[in-house]
């Protein structure tokens, strides 16, 4: 961990959450530097999902600070804007806009938010949805299309936005193996030019290859932290052992 | 009843009509503003907001059209706020409907899947565009057909404002009916002009309605086997 | 407003409700205001030397106009009653009616007195006096109509013995349209006496002395007579 | 003004009360029956059907009640179906709300996403129970609040059966109005009892509303700061 | 395929299906054995949701013959219903009654359609829920779940019904992988009861376990049908080859 010398773009401090009595997150760190990949695994329900909302605002905590970019989270509006406008999001229901084209959905955030020119927003969502390989659905509307077609959409969509922190919930749990491929590539490059990802996966395939770091995740606790080849080669807690033997003895 | 009668006897009512008209458009456009606004602001975390969002629709709703006509006619003349007929009509119509209109666009909104909201916020477009954009146009689409049953009531209940002197559609029948004594013939040219506006309303609206659906979702034609076949 | 406003600003605006020929209408042909009240009223301005301005409005906006301040004058078919004399001030009575019965030509039977409608089938207008002095008869029938034409039709059709009407407004259309058929019985007397005024705001005390000096002028010099004469009714004109 | 006076006025008008109640009940449950059966006829596959509702619901929206309800009354009797005041005043009332709220409950089932038609096909639910069980209680939930506005109109709009010689609350206040000349202190007492009523059922449907809210969905409460916040 | 000598339970032939004027599925052929399990597989957008929606007529054909337990599917309501009542559905976008609870969303359907007593519905449904290992969460609405939760909800709805044939689209996408161990179990073991499946999946590893035969589809087409080993071992089109070459060279 030699790289730890810049301040971290996400910064959460004794993160407590709440729905109603249950607690889905339990007095959690969790940072994340500039330019860094990490992917967050663990058990279904564990509060994965709840955890990366919780960076955009789309959840609110009841306990700890959390910090992107430097800017504390809390009931501000102005702040809350101004995170947003640097995180991008993919949801693991896609949430694409029913009414609008496939191009409408890409091109419009970017004329609202970045006051692109229609023109401009155009050629920006096309380039996304040529390398998500669906150019040819752009005139269609979402109820259209196949569920991998969705979900690139909704890929296309969010990194059209060139956010400079990207958060995926199951980017790729919709699509075929040669998607992935696609899409991890799209990925890679992205890093590349600084991005910062959080990524929610199941694929262990696709967290070894695109991950910086492994975040193992078990009933609103962190239990692991480590880069693929430490995580996969030899887990320290027996919780990802056990986790981690399902996955192997599949393949 | 030959045809220069009937000549005769249309143009009050044609002029009548464009009273109707101009009483049914100013309000119906803003009805929707003051809708849309109420029922923002019965959403509103403000409590206070809310508050008074809530106790304007009660009150209107809690009162007969004709009382709030009189009121804003007669009763604010009283304390020196005089307007014409046709201004408090307007204004009369616009606060009626514009209450029931705010529960009405509610409905719409509520039944806008919260993964819409949560997907315009995360990509960061701003409430007012987010509501402009991605929910009204869907919760309009919700609500289309009972929006046009409020387009048809309005239509009928603008023959209210007569009572504050604008001689719209029914008080140009009235009077006619009165003057010639063919009641009868009056008032089924009065019945037919309002069948046709409403005919027109209605027709708009179901044109409305298909231009509003979305390919690969409810559209009507398709989903309707719904009903007759298992 | 007060008479010397009214008179500074020279207009005269007076309230009336056209849907009640022969007391005031409107022409379809010339699309103009007309009757005994309009007649009136046109009068009463030229005696105090203004020029006049209409309002019309249906019955029920005719005392809220007045009481709100948006006419000076109001110059409409309204009874004086008691009920209405504690929200505005009526001017002397101009002219006024009983309520009269209505039949048809052939009928044989008379009617000489309130008392003698009981039992027999008896149409009125909707929400009229006429109605409310025969609602709590008992052993009558009682149908009500929107309008004189209705009613008038269901007298002819026999559907009703006889109507209890306002005599003016009947003769009037019996007049002018020749409705055939129909006659008024001469000899039933009528329980009640209504008159007719016009009406100004409450308190406003010299414009109403103006008005009734103009009426008592109108009167006196026989225009008043020759205003109801047009309309065939001056035999109705308060001595 | 005494007491005494106002307890003497208020027995005529709480019995002018009770025939608006029974207007009410009677007719709002017959006009949502009317009303759910005329909306699926209008999504109907087959053509003929769809037409008649079409037909059956421009026509009502197309007319005033006060028509419809001389024609069912007076019309109706001269060719020989007589009806009492009360019952024709129900007919009327439900044939009138039964076609607006078609087109409500329509606006209802369309905002249905067409996933939960699926689901509910493909486990083998059939057409009334997937309607009954999965369709109609979410498009309820999603139409409630305008469902309100229909009720509060309905109590209203009761007092149109008056002119068909039903003694229901205005028209006692009118009875009352005529016998006492106090016109002023009864229209009063009627508007006041019009407005109880109106609170009571606005009362009603907010808890109602409460009611049938899902956690985990838009509940009013907890996603109503999306429209302050950012 | 030596076990050709039963009826075929699904028989699709010649086959066409167009949305507007794009034609999703091509004269295709397409028939499955009772209790066979068949992995559905290939490129997004493929046609394979459409396809398996036509077995239990969510969506209607335009060409060719559909005979289900030897009922063609045509226009007539009565044969719908009777092919529906014997296959289940578990859908790629789960499709949950958000109206009801967890336990309701799987015991009221086996009320309604199966006539069951309130208790036997509920005691059956807890079954599958345990089985899928969410008995705690019966009492919540779907919409108080995480995305895997959901999927197990979905999944345990159409179990609780014991169909004669179970459809699945993508059944784990929204699985971590000690999940889909469970549901990989929990399938073999229906099998073995006699079921049969037709399950649409990208996870290989899966339709290695699970499947009696993959059936490779692309562009509205089959282009290869063979048992697992056969498919990942030695794929006979190159189109299948290139497809496995990006599963493979992930792992
Ligand atoms: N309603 C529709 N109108 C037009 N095209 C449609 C419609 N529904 C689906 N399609 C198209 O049909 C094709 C096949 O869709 P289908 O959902 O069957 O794909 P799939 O094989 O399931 O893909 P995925 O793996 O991405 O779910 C896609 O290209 C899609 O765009
Ligand atoms: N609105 C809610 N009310 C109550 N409980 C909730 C709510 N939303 C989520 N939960 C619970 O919180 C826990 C964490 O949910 P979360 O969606 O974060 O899980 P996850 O790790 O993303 O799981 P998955 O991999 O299945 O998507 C789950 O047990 C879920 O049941
Ligand atoms: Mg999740
Ligand atoms: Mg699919």
């Amino acid at each position: 961990m030699e790289t730890r010398t810049m301040d971290p773009i996400i910064a959460m401090n004794g993160v407590s959450k709440w729905f109603g009595d249950f607690q889905v997150l339990k007095n959690l760190d969790f940072s994340v530097d500039p330019g860094e990949r990490v992917i967050l695994c663990g058990p279904s329900g564990s509060g994965k999902s709840t955890l990366i909302r919780l960076i955009n605002r789309l959840e609110e905590h009841q306990e700890g600070t959390i910090a992107v970019n430097g800017i504390e989270l809390d009931d501000d509006p102005h702040k809350i804007e101004q995170v947003r406008a640097d995180v991008g999001m993919v949801f693991q229901h896609f949430n694409l806009f029913p009414h609008l084209t496939v191009l409408e959905n890409c091109s419009i955030p970017l004329r609202l938010v970045q006051k692109k020119s229609a023109r401009e927003a155009e050629e920006l969502a096309m380039k996304y949805l040529s390398r998500v390989r669906i150019p040819d659905q752009a005139g269609k509307y979402p109820g259209q299309l196949s569920g991998g077609q969705k979900q690139r959409v909704a890929i296309a969509r969010s990194l059209s936005m060139c956010p400079r922190i990207m958060l995926f919930d199951e980017p790729t749990s919709a699509l075929d193996p040669e998607m992935v491929k696609e899409v991890l590539d799209t990925m890679v490059e992205l890093a590349r030019d600084g991005m910062t990802m959080v990524c929610v996966t199941h694929e262990m395939g696709f967290a070894k290859e695109v991950g910086d770091r492994i975040v193992f995740m078990d009933c609103g606790q962190i239990i692991e932290s480590a880069p693929p080849a430490e995580f996969f080669g030899a887990p320290r807690t027996d919780r990802a052992r056990e986790f981690l033997g399902q996955v192997l003895s599949q393949h | 009843m030959d045809f220069d009668t009937i000549r005769l006897y249309l143009t009050p009512l044609l002029e009548g009509s464009v009273w109707t008209l101009a009483l049914f458009f100013s309000s119906a456009f803003l009805a929707v503003a003051v809708g849309l606004i109420t029922c923002f602001a019965r959403l509103s975390s403000r409590r206070a907001i809310r508050t008074a969002a809530k106790f304007y629709i009660e009150v209107i709703r809690g009162t007969p059209l004709l009382v709030q006509l009189f009121f804003i006619y007669y009763g604010l003349a009283e304390v020196g706020i005089v307007m014409s007929g046709f201004v408090a009509g307007t204004l009369g119509l616009t606060l009626n409907f514009g209450a029931y209109l705010a529960e009405l666009f509610r409905s719409g909104i509520q039944s806008i899947d919260s993964g819409q909201y949560e997907a315009s916020r995360a990509l960061g477009i701003r409430t007012l565009q987010r509501l402009r954009v991605i929910i009204i146009p869907q919760a309009l689409r919700n609500i289309f057909p009972a929006l046009g049953n409020y387009a048809l009531v309005l239509i009928k209940d603008s023959s209210l404002v007569a009572v504050i002197s604008v001689s719209e559609l029914m008080r140009s029948g009235e009077m006619l009916a009165a003057s010639t004594f063919q009641s009868l013939l009056v008032y089924t040219l009065v019945g037919a002009i309002y069948f046709l506006m409403c005919s027109v309303i209605s027709y708009a609206f179901r044109r409305g309605e298909k231009n509003l659906s979305i390919p690969g979702y409810w559209d009507g034609a398709s989903e309707s086997s719904d009903f007759s076949k298992a | 407003r007060p008479l010397n406003e009214v008179l500074a600003t020279k207009t005269l605006n007076v309230v009336t409700t056209a849907s009640n020929p022969p007391h005031g209408f409107l022409d379809p042909g010339t699309n103009t205001l007309q009757g005994i009240m309009v007649d009136i009223a046109k009068g009463i301005a030229q005696h105090l030397g203004v020029s006049i301005s209409f309002t019309n409005v249906p019955f029920a906006g005719l005392i809220p106009t007045l009481t709100s301040g948006r006419a000076d004058l109001m110059a409409a078919p309204l009874f004086i009653t008691e009920e209405r004399a504690k929200v505005v001030d009526f001017t002397t009575p101009v002219y006024g009616w009983g309520e009269g019965i209505i039949m048809t030509a052939d009928s044989k039977q008379h009617y000489p007195d309130f008392e003698s409608l009981k039992g027999h089938k008896i149409g009125t207008l909707v929400d009229s006096v006429q109605y409310r002095m025969l609602k709590d008869m008992p052993g009558t029938t009682v149908s009500t109509y929107q309008d004189y034409p209705t009613l008038l039709a269901d007298v002819r059709a026999r559907r009703i013995e006889i109507g209890l009407i306002d005599p003016p407004s009947i003769t009037y259309q019996i007049q002018s349209k020749s409705i055939p058929g129909l006659k008024l019985d001469e000899q039933y007397k009528p329980q009640n006496d209504w008159k007719i005024g016009g009406a100004v705001e409450k308190g406003n005390a010299d414009l109403l002395a103006a008005v009734n000096k103009a009426l008592e002028q109108m009167k006196q010099n026989g225009e008043l007579h020759a205003i109801l004469d047009k309309w065939g009714l001056s035999q109705l004109m308060v001595k």
